[in-house]
This record gives C-alpha cells, structure tokens and sequence, in this order.
C-alpha cells in the first residue's frame, strides 16, 4: 500500500517536472527555428478560444489570420511574408499579460502590434505599450479618451470608440424619429452590462439627454446578465420609445432579447451597440430576435470584395481558419478581417517610407498608423468599400471615423438598413476626450506629446 | 546521508523552535534569498518577471491570506478577491488624496482598510459554519466589487471607470523596470510570508487551529472565539489587501473592480485547496499549480502541436488535462502539494537506509 | 511529596436544575467541594454526571440555582472565566486539538499567561519570543510529569486512545488550574493505563494541591482515590459523603441494582 | 397598470424565476444528501448537458431521440464521475472532494467545447418565451409561457424525485446513506452504487436546467454561471433538503426581484448580484442550518 503510494507521488513528481521542462524547452527551440527565417514581419495574436467569449474570439481571431494567410498567399506585403503566434487569453487579464509578454518576443522578432479584443487586458498592458513601443489598437473597445495621441501615443481606436458610438445611436434614432426635436419629451433606455464597458457611454447619453430633451433610464444588468426579469419590469413601467442594449456575450444579449419579448416590448425599437449585435447574439434568441437593430462598426454580409477573395484563395485552398465556413462574413469574422486590413495597411505606409520590402519596427508600424488615409479610392482597391468608412487618422487624432451603420435582423441575417454611415457630434466627443485625457495625462504626471514636431 | 538531525543536539528551546532547524535548510534559505534577490532580478527576462514571477508572489501572498483564514482558523471563505480589491482602490486614494503619502505606507494602510473590511464580513462566522460561510461570505466579494463599480469617487470619477495606479516612488527612488518592481514584491511579500510563519508558531497561530479543531474545548482552555475568528478574519484580509495593493500596482496597472471578481476568489481558493491547507509554503505551491501551470500547458501544446492542430482544440485541451491534473493530484495527494514535499523530505532524512 | 490537607469548601453548586427543552437533566442539585480534595461524582449512565460538569464551568448554563466559586456567588458560571479562575477540565470523549501537536495542545493551556500582542507574535519580537520561550519550559516540564516526552512532537490525531487521554490531561493541567475537573478520565482504559491515569491524578492531587473533581464509573477506583462522593441518578442527587457513607447508602444500591422507581 | 398590478407582476416574475434556480440548486442538494460533495461542477454538467442535446439534434437526430441519447450520455458521465474521480477520493476532507469537483469542472467545459465548439445555438422546445394572452386579457400581468412550463416541469421533477425518495428500495437507501454511511454500509446497502444512480440523477437534474434555461438564454458557455445563482439557494434551502431548495428559490426569486425592482433604482441598481447574499446571510444568522437542513447538535 505505501509502496504503491510513493509510486504515485513519483509519477506525480515527475508528472509536473516533465510539463516544465518541456514547455521551456520546447518554446525555446521553436525560438530558434523562427529566427532563422528571413524577412518576416511578426504578429502577436491574442485571442480567446474558450469560455464564456469564445464565440467572439474564433470568429474575430479567425478573421484576422485569415486576412493575413491572404495577403500571404498573394505576395506578402511588398514581398515581406507574415508570420504570427497564438496565445489563448480565456478573456482573463492575468493570462492577457501573460501572453503579452510571451508574443513581445519571438526569436530574434518583436511584437509590434497587440489587439487583445477585451477591454480588462487593453487595460493590464495600457501602461507597459509605451516602454515596449507597441501599437494597442482597441479595435472597438477600451478607454474612449485614448482618441487622443498626445497623451497615448501608443494607443489607437481605429474604429468607432464607445462615446462616437453612442453619439451616432443616438443620431439614427433621432432621424428615425424624423429629427432631433422631436426626441423631446421621448424616454430612451440605457440597458447595459454594470461594469466599467457598460458605463463607459453614460457621460455622453447624459450630455445627450440634456441638450436633446430626452429622459434617459438607465438600467443597469449584472454580470453575466443572463437573468434580466426585474430589469425589463422596470423597462415595462417606464415604457420607453427606445432601449439602447449595451451588452457583451451572446448571454445577456440574447437574454435581453427573448425577456424584451416576454413583455411584448417591440424588438424594432431596440438598438444594439456592436457588441450587441453579432449574429451570435440573435441566433439563441430565435424569432424573438426579428426586427432588432443592432449597430455595425463593421457591416456583416459576404457581398464585400475582399471577403469573397478570402473565401476563394484561402478557404478554396482549404487554409481557412473557421472551424465552419458558414461563419465567413459574418459580424465577428468581417471585424476580424478589417482589423488585419490595418495592420497590413499600417504596414505599406510604413514600407512607403522607410523602405519598401523591409520590416518594420514599432516605430514605424505607429508612423503607418497615423498616416492611414482610407480614401474612396484606397477602399475600393482593397475590395472594402461600404464595409469601412473613408477616413484619416494623424498624431493627435488616433480614432477612425466615429461613425456607424445600423443593421436590422430578420430572423437569419443581418441586412443593413443605412446605406451611408451615420455621424456622431465629432467635436462633442472630442471636446470630451482632450478633457478626460488632459486629466489622465495630470493624474499620470504625462508631458504631452508635441505633434507639431513629427510629421 | 546529510540531511540529518542525529547528531544535532538542541540546547535550548529558542534552538528547537527555529523554522528550519536543519543546518542543511539554514544554506539552502539563504543561497534562495541571494537567488531571488540578486541573481533573478538580473538574469531573469522581461516575460520570466512580469508573466510569472510577479503574478505568482502576488498571488502567494493572497493564498497565505487565504490559508491563514481558511487552513489555519478553519473559516471557509471566498471573499479574497473582494478584499483585495478594497486593498488596490484604497491604495489609489490614498496616493491620490493625501499629498507626499509614502507608498509602503499606502500599501499597509490599504492592507488596514481591507483588514477593517474583512472584521465586518467576518461577523457572520460567529454563528454560521463550513459550506454556508464560505456561501455567505461570497457576499462580500459582490457587495464590494459592488460598491467601488458604483461609487465614482473611489475612481476619481474615471469616465472608464478605472483606476490607473501611480508611479511608484519609495525615498524618492522609482521602481519603474519590471525587475525593481519584482524586487520591491518579493521583499513584502516575503517579509510577510515570515510574519505569517512566526503567527502560526505563536500563541495566536494556536488560537486559530484550536478553535478551527474544537471550538468548545478551545473555549475552555481559555481562548475566546469570537476575537480569535475576527482577528483570523482582519489578518487574512490583511494580506488580501496588500497583495490587491500589489496586484493593482505593480502588475496590472489599470484596473477595473469587476477584475476581482468571483472567478478570481474561487481560483485563490483552489490554490490552497491544491497547494496544502494550513501550510505557508502551500500557500506558493498552490499558487504556482493554479496560476502556472495552464500557462506552462499552453506553452507546451503551442510549441509541440503549434500550428498542426487547431487552436481551439488545443484552447480546449488544455482545460481538460488542467482539470485531469488537479484530479490526478489530489488522488495522489489529498492534503496537497506541501504534503509531498514534506514526505519527500521526510525520506531524505532516512535515505540511505529507509529503515 | 507535602502532606496536603483538606481546605474549605472552594466550590459549591446550590438548586442547579438543567433541561434541554423538556427533558429534565438536573433536578435541584446541590454540593460543595473543599479544596485540595478529590470529589467524585458517579451514577449510572444518563444521569447527568456530564452535564454537571458542563454546568459547573460554564458549557451549559442552568436554569435556576447558583455556583458560588471562591466565594463568589454566580447565576451561571461563563466559560472564559471558569478558565481565567482556575478551572480546567478534561471531557469524556476526547476534546483534544486534532491537528496539532501534543507539545501544541500542551501550549494552548498556557495561552491565558500570554500577554504579548499579535504584532510582537508576527514579528517574533524579543519579548514575545521569550515568553514563548518562558511557557515553552512550564508547557515542558508537565509533558515531562506525565511522562509524553517521547511523542512531544507527534499530531495527537495519530496517538493510541490511552495517550491522547493523557496528553488531554497535560493540556488541562498547563493552564495550573486551582480546580481540575475529568469527565471520565479512565474510560476504555486497559488496567496498566487506569493504573497509570491514578497514579497521575494522586499525585497532581498531592504535588500541585490541585482541587479534582471527577467523574468515574470503575467503581474501585472511585472508592479508592476520592475523599467524597456524589451520587446522581436521573439529574437528582441520591447520595453524598464518604466512599464508605456511600457504598452503605440503600438508594445508591438500589440506583446500581437497577431497582424501578 | 395599478401598483398592486405592479406588485403582483414583480412577484409572479421573481417566483417563476425562483423556480429556475431551485431546479439548479436541486442538483446540488441530490449529491451532497448522497456523498456530502458539493458539486461545483455542477454549472459545467448543466452546460454539457444542453450543449450535448443540441449537438445530437444538428446532427440531424429527431428531438426525443436526441432527448434519451443525451439522458443516457448525462447518466453515463455523472456514474463515470462517482466512479474515477470520487472514489478513489472516498472518506476525504470535504474541501478535497470540493477542489475534485473544480477540477472536473474544467474538464466538462473543455471537453463539452472541444466536441461540440464555441458556436452559440438556440435550443427550441415548442415553447414560445412570450406572455400568455388570457392571463395577460383578463389580468394585464404578462407571465411567460416558458417560465410557467418550466415551473410546472420542475414542479414535477421535484415531485417524482420525492416520490421515488420515499417509496422505492433505493430511495430508503439513499435515505439511510444520508443518514450515516458506515451504518448504512454495515446493514449492507450498496453505497457505491447508489452514488453511481444519484450522480446519475443529477446529470439528469442539469440535463433539465440545461435545457429549460437554455430556451431562455441561448445554449452557450454562459450556462455555467446558473450556478452561482443557485448558492444562496441552496444556503437558504439547506444543502440536503429537496424541498427547502423549492422553497428557498420560491424565497430568493421573489425576494430579489422586488429588492431589484423597488429599491435598486434608488441605488444606482444592480443590487441583485449581492442582495441574494445578504438575505441569506440574514437569514443564516436565524437559521445556521437553513431552512430544512438537519439541526446541528454540538455535544461535548
């Protein structure tokens, strides 16, 4: 008996050695064999594939690895092949970090580039982006106030942030309410996720309601949010004339869904932020889900160049990374891809620069980052048109467009409903963030960044 | 054949309550303490101090918390994120609002704050025992978590709603690099690693396992539970808030409340459970096991399978062998990690001749 | 060893009646104990011998009666100060501290003559290290009366039943108790150990002048080491006096022959 | 709409939804009567559960088919559990069988989204979650029909559950088990065994709550986190009463959406996530052994 006892703790011993030693060993041999390779540009990709996000990540994640097999299988960028790690994060920051630091270095190759798509590990490594000069995209997510280059050189929102956002939701509603007077005197609701991404839009729905007229209810949801009855009863008193589902996780958002139903509350008058409006957030919430709104930082739908190239060169090829090819074109998947499109565009600029063929440092990714200019030109070649709007970005201003499009379910798809993009108050919302930095920038004893001296 | 007592007389009391009485151990503690404080700082890589040395002590630190309430008094809890969460905001505020507070003083001044906190949710063990504390006191953890989400004033009306920690600056020197900030972790964190040793080798380490044993008899000897739990309860919440303190600002730098939540104060639990109840050096096994080893799985997977398999399988497998593993461990060795360290020690003692 | 004498009476309980919802387990109980005696209190099972002993330190509280101890007069007796006056028992099933070592469970006696704070513990501070230190030796030199030297260091939970009986006794008489009360100090013993357990019990009695009040069933020893018995039969007192006077006593013989009421 | 409308509503609401959790709770009591383990898997089996049944039904199997298939999986993997992780771990310290039940928790959820993927789906009953127009003519309360279905399947659950319990050989032997193992061992029950069917019975319990809140909600990984809204339940409830759990969710369920309803907007809301807590906390300061579980006698 005892015998056998010490027999099962040696395994054990030597279970838990083995995994080490193995796990060192073997990332440093895999090291060696990456750097050998030549004229690489390197990736970090983060990305969750479990747990309670996972829907999220494979379509987002695979979006991104997609794009990036693409522009390999079609000559690189200028020739320069490109070549990523992976990192599971479990949605979880202690993991995030640690990835983070695992993908900075591989080999001889840097990691200059980091979009984690979780706003609680944008957060662990804010502070750590500026000494290992990594680009932090935030690709529709995150501190709001990092719109402003001067006080967070490293950090960009190269789509939509949550203030334009919530600027722009509040404009379609106004034309759909034929003009912003008559939102006087209606009630909006503010349903949302009670953490820091669920209040992050209150500040401008609350300057909104004041400058607008409308009364704004603010409901707050508990985290996971799979559990809304007291919340939609409340809704049910206030009977307002839009709810503003501000969610995460297919969980509370298809839940906010069927209990609107329950209470008959009309699904056509509620609207979704993009985290709120994935195909996976309808499907589980079946025909309840007919007639929601939901918002696009990145419109769904196969009918985009660029997503239907990728479907022949990469799926035809069958180096797809969907574990389903149905998931092609869907909401998670297109951001996928269009977050990747600026890594690589980020990349020609940089190339134009300081050397075509060549890879690029952190420096140069960031100087590509602040000279994108997506005209309607550019758009076209690159087969995006209609799936991102034409904007610049430039040192002080880090965030994209700050506009959206709104898409309406139909029970299987999403269809879009507005043709052009809707505008957000662009200087509102920057007046609000130079403000919210400034702040930070005292509170964090930050010395601005003086943009007039780069160019 | 050298990891003997025979032939080692102790003369004195005071020799024979030393924590390692073996002239053997004395060497290896010290060539540890020159190991990790001189040697690691400079040779360790950027991924090695902040991936995992960092994250471990902290979380060390929250286990012997949890370990001193948990394994020593006998107090199921699982409030520990909570508290290290009042640990972190306090911090901040006290940085922030209290023009040149030094920075150690801060951290024990939120340790005292999380300390306060923990006497509060701590009043319920009086009357209420095992599994429906440890329920109850889950209360804390969403109460607190709770209140700092709601109440802009602890962000400093964060319009994210985070706190983002300051510099951190002891006699005008900044521990800035990865390494300074490791340095200054493992120093409090080993000082009080010892001072949760020297507790429970003392009077009140006595109290605690007594009524955690026989609360009646422990009563008539003469020890009053009521101060004994609460004192259990202020201490461990103690070490919860400093390591929040820590957490929030020397690892992950901005913070939202809802990063200390539910999942984060199971996890601080397992890794006693895992590491050895009513153990100090459980309390860092366990924490390396929890905190460690998915990653070192991951790793591992990564570079063996790598691109070959698809990586949410991989993502997946990982779980299934983490949870095999702990599994496996507790089969092996119900009272956890420290238990195995001491048989093989035990062993040692004997080897060569076993009998 | 000194002569000891018997004293005055140091403790006496007066009109205890106890019950636990309905059920009645003392019934206007009233007797003394001088000090430096040996007092027994026997009766069949089920009588209340234990729940007497409860009462007298404080576990239980009765409902109507009195403990006058050192001539202080109580309602009810608190445990803690049953503990801070001196009073230290053993129980009938073994109470003993399972996760510590003997020397520890010896220890936590001592714990009433510790004064340092948590802080100078956690520091390992001089004057807490050498109060440590101080107890440690009182804490040994019972260990080395009751002669458990050898298993100091051992988890008590993995000692035979005789031993943890005694070290259970050790941890009582740390505390120096003017009044030691054993619940059954001898049950399930072999006759070595019962030999043992007396002769410890005596000369606790005769060395440290220590109060004993106990309860036994092995008739034969209670005659042969108690100065006085108390009999109880069903929570009421039937008997109370000498050995002899007890022994003599028809309604004690009858509560032993099972006589019906 | 009158407040006492109002009233009735939130009330009716909460005890519906009170009812979900008891039938979450209820797998935990079943375990801990048998083997005294608190299950923490228990989130993770009721997540497997719901995810097995769709999956089978994609892969193009008729619902009641599907429906035994994944009874008979639930049943197979809840006797697997008793049998590789706890019994080797038998007569150790509850908190050690805890940490297992952790354990097993990761292996479920990696091995439930390692066979079937992350995609969410949506499970269809037949039960559309919409009000049900009499009550809502002739009263102006909207009470779903899904929660009343769900309520009256509980219900039923629960009543076959007690049925069996008090009626059946093995239901006195699962008593007895409860009671006291090594008597129940030494009057020769089969104790393995009845922790195989109990186990079994709960993997059948969390195949229910799979798929009741898995109408409701989406069958996803967000399924695990049921759980914790069945604890302060089960404290309420008592860990080893069947009915208390029925009761104590009735309590919780009602309790908190009133709290949430009336006095949440006051505070900024959200207050569900601890009021559950407190209220057992309250109520534990009461009740240490909640509602109907064994009173505690501590001699010495």
């Amino acid at each position: 008996m005892f015998a056998s006892r010490a027999l099962k703790r040696a395994v054990a011993a030597l279970v838990i050695g083995g995994t080490l030693a193995a796990g060192i060993g073997l990332s440093k041999e895999v090291q060696a064999q990456a750097a050998a390779a030549k004229l690489e540009q390197y990736f970090g990709i983060p990305s969750f594939r479990v747990g309670p996000f996972a829907a999220a990540g494979t379509g987002f994640f695979g979006g991104i690895i997609d794009y990036l097999t693409y522009i390999n299988m079609t000559g690189g960028v200028n020739g320069v092949q490109l070549t990523w790690q992976e990192c599971e994060t479990e949605y979880i920051p202690a993991r995030g970090i640690e990835c983070y630091q695992r993908l900075l270095k591989r080999g001889n190759q840097q990691m200059h580039i980091f979009e984690p798509l979780s706003t609680p590990i944008a957060y662990g490594v804010l502070n750590r982006v500026d000494d290992d000069r990594v680009i932090l995209t935030q690709y529709g997510y995150g501190r709001s106030d990092a719109a402003d280059g001067r006080v967070f050189p490293w950090v960009f929102a190269t789509l939509t942030s949550y203030w334009s956002g919530a600027s722009a939701m509040i404009n379609w509603i106004a034309s759909r309410e034929g003009g912003v007077a008559n939102l006087k005197g209606k009630t909006i609701t503010h349903l949302y996720l009670d953490n820091a991404y669920g209040r992050e839009p209150l500040p401008v729905f609350r300057a909104l309601a004041k400058q607008m007229g409308f009364t704004l209810q603010e409901v707050p949801v508990a985290v996971p949010g799979i559990e809304q009855t007291s919340q939609w009863l409340q809704i049910r008193q206030a009977k307002p004339d839009w709810v503003i589902l501000w969610g995460f996780g297919a969980g509370m958002n298809s839940t906010a869904i069927t209990s609107a139903a329950r209470i008959n509350f009309p699904r056509d008058r509620m609207l979704g932020i993009w985290w709120a409006a994935s195909e996976e957030d309808m499907i589980p919430a079946g025909d309840a889900a007919k007639g929601f709104f939901g918002v696009a930082n990145v419109p769904s739908g196969r009918q985009f160049r660029v997503v239907q190239e990728i479907e022949k060169t990469v799926y035809g090829a069958n180096r797809g990374n969907l574990q389903d090819p149905k998931r092609i074109g869907t909401i998670y998947w297109n951001r996928g891809v269009t977050a990747a499109i600026f890594w690589v565009e980020a990349m020609r600029n940089a190339q134009a620069r300081y050397g075509k063929g060549q890879v690029m440092n952190g420096d140069q990714l960031r100087w590509g980052f602040e000279n994108i200019n997506l005209t309607a030109v550019r758009a076209k070649e690159l087969g995006i048109e209609g799936m991102l709007p034409n904007f610049r970005l430039s040192c002080e201003h880090h965030e994209g467009a700050g506009v959206i499009k709104v898409m309406q379910w139909d029970g299987t798809r999403w269809n879009t409903v507005t043709p052009d993009w809707v505008s957000s108050d662009r200087k509102m919302i920057r007046t609000m963030v130079e403000e919210s930095a400034a702040r930070y920038a005292a509170e964090q004893k930050i010395t601005l960044r003086d943009c007039s001296k780069e160019k | 054949m050298f990891y003997r007592e025979a032939g080692k007389f102790r003369t004195s009391y005071a020799q024979d309550a030393q924590i390692f009485p073996l002239g053997l151990d004395k060497v290896m503690v010290g060539a540890l303490l020159v190991f990790a404080f001189l040697i690691v700082p400079n040779i360790a890589s950027q991924y090695w101090l902040i991936a995992l040395l960092i994250p471990w002590l902290i979380f060390s630190l929250v286990a012997l918390g949890q370990n001193i309430l948990t394994g020593y008094a006998g107090q199921l809890s699982l409030g520990s994120a909570g508290f290290m969460a009042v640990g972190a905001f306090a911090c901040y505020n006290f940085l922030l609002r209290v023009d040149g507070m030094p920075f150690l003083a801060a951290v024990a001044l939120s340790g005292v704050c999380a300390a306060a906190v923990g006497i509060v949710f701590g009043l319920p063990s009086l009357r209420i025992r095992g599994l429906y504390l440890a329920v109850a006191t889950l209360a804390s953890q969403f109460f607190i978590v709770w209140v700092l989400d709601k109440f802009g004033w602890f962000k400093n009306y964060d319009p994210s709603g985070v706190i983002t920690a300051q510099p951190i600056v002891i006699l005008g020197y900044l521990f800035d690099s990865a390494a300074e900030k490791y340095v200054l972790v493992a120093a409090i964190v080993g000082v009080l690693a010892l001072a949760a040793k020297n507790m429970v080798r003392s009077n009140i380490g006595r109290s605690w396992m007594a009524v955690r044993d026989m609360d009646v008899a422990a009563e008539v000897i003469g020890f009053r539970p009521m101060p004994v739990k609460l004192l259990a309860f202020a201490i461990s919440s103690f070490y919860c808030g400093v390591a929040g303190a820590l957490f929030a600002f020397a690892y992950l730098g901005t913070v939202e409340p809802s990063a200390f939540n539910i999942d984060m104060s199971f996890r601080i639990l397992f890794m006693i459970i895992i590491g050895g109840v009513a153990s100090i050096l459980g309390s860092f096994l366990g924490a390396a096991f929890i905190l460690l080893l998915p990653i070192f799985l991951s790793v591992l997977f990564h570079t063996v399978f790598g691109n070959a398999v698809d990586a949410s399988m991989l993502s997946a497998t990982e779980l299934i062998v983490f949870g095999a593993l702990i599994i496996f461990f507790l089969i092996v060795e119900p009272h956890g990690l420290a238990r195995l360290w001491q048989v093989t020690k035990e062993k040692l003692r004997l080897w060569p001749f076993p009998h | 060893m000194n002569e000891r004498k018997i004293g005055g009476v140091i403790l006496s309980v007066q009109n205890i009646s106890l019950a636990f919802g309905g059920v009645k387990a003392l019934t206007d109980i009233s007797f003394d104990v001088r000090e430096h005696e040996v007092r027994a209190i026997i009766g069949p099972n089920g009588a209340g011998k234990s729940s007497m002993l409860n009462v007298i330190n404080g576990v239980y509280r009765a409902q109507q009666g009195q403990i006058t101890y050192r001539g202080q007069v109580r309602k009810d007796m608190d445990t803690h100060q049953a503990a801070e006056q001196g009073i230290a028992r053993t129980f009938q099933n073994i109470a003993l501290f399972k996760g510590m070592t003997v020397l520890d469970n010896v220890m936590t006696g001592r714990n009433l003559k510790m004064k340092s704070n948590f802080l100078m513990q956690a520091l390992w501070w001089g004057p807490a290290q050498r109060e440590e230190m101080e107890q440690r030796r009182k804490a040994e030199e019972i260990i080395d009366f009751l002669e458990i030297q050898r298993i100091r260091k051992t988890p008590v939970s993995r000692l035979p039943y005789g031993l943890q009986k005694r070290v259970e006794l050790a941890r009582a008489l740390a505390a120096e108790p003017k009044v030691l009360l054993l619940d059954e100090p001898m049950a399930g013993m072999n006759v070595e150990e019962k030999q043992d357990m007396c002769r410890f019990i005596l000369s606790v009695n005769e060395q440290f002048g220590t109060t004993i009040v106990l309860i036994e069933h092995d008739m034969g020893v209670v005659m042969d080491i108690s100065d006085r018995v108390v009999v109880l039969d069903y929570g009421k007192k039937i008997g109370d006096g000498t050995p002899d006077e007890v022994r003599n006593n028809q309604e004690v013989i009858d509560a032993y022959l099972g006589i019906a009421h | 709409m009158s407040s006492l409308q109002v009233f009735a509503e939130v009330l009716i609401a909460g005890l519906l939804t009170g009812i979900m959790y008891s039938l979450v709770a209820l797998g935990f009591v079943l375990i801990y009567k048998a083997s005294s383990v608190f299950n923490f898997a228990q989130g993770a089996m009721v997540f497997f559960a719901a995810l097995t049944l769709v999956g089978i039904i994609e892969l193009g199997v008729p619902f009641w088919l599907a429906l035994l298939l994944t009874i008979g999986v639930m049943v197979l993997l809840g006797m697997g559990i008793e049998k590789f992780v706890l019994r080797p771990l038998v007569n150790q310290h509850e908190i050690t069988l805890l940490m297992a039940t952790i354990g097993l928790t990761f292996v479920i959820e990696g091995l439930a989204q390692l066979v079937w993927g992350t995609d969410v789906r949506r499970i269809d009953l037949g039960i559309k979650d919409i009000p049900i127009e009499f009550i809502a003519d002739n009263t102006g309360i909207l009470v779903s029909q899904l929660d009343l279905f769900a309520a009256v399947v509980a219900g039923a659950l629960v009543a076959t559950l007690a049925v069996l319990f008090s009626h059946t050989k093995v239901g006195r032997a699962l008593r007895a088990v409860a009671d006291d193992h090594a008597a129940a061992l030494s009057v020769g029950i089969p104790l393995q065994r009845i922790w195989g069917i109990v186990w079994g019975v709960a993997g059948l319990v969390a195949l229910v709550a799979g798929m009741l809140w898995g109408a409701r909600s989406g069958v996803q990984f967000a399924l695990v986190f049921v759980a914790l809204k069945a604890l302060p339940v089960l404290i309420i409830g008592g860990f080893t009463s069947v009915p208390g759990v029925i009761v104590a969710g009735l309590i919780v369920g009602a309790s908190e959406k009133i709290a949430e309803f009336y006095v949440g907007p006051m505070v900024g809301g959200g207050i569900e996530t601890w009021f559950p807590y407190v209220l057992a906390i309250l109520f534990l300061l009461v009740r240490p052994e909640g509602l109907y579980g064994e009173k505690i006698i501590r001699r010495v």
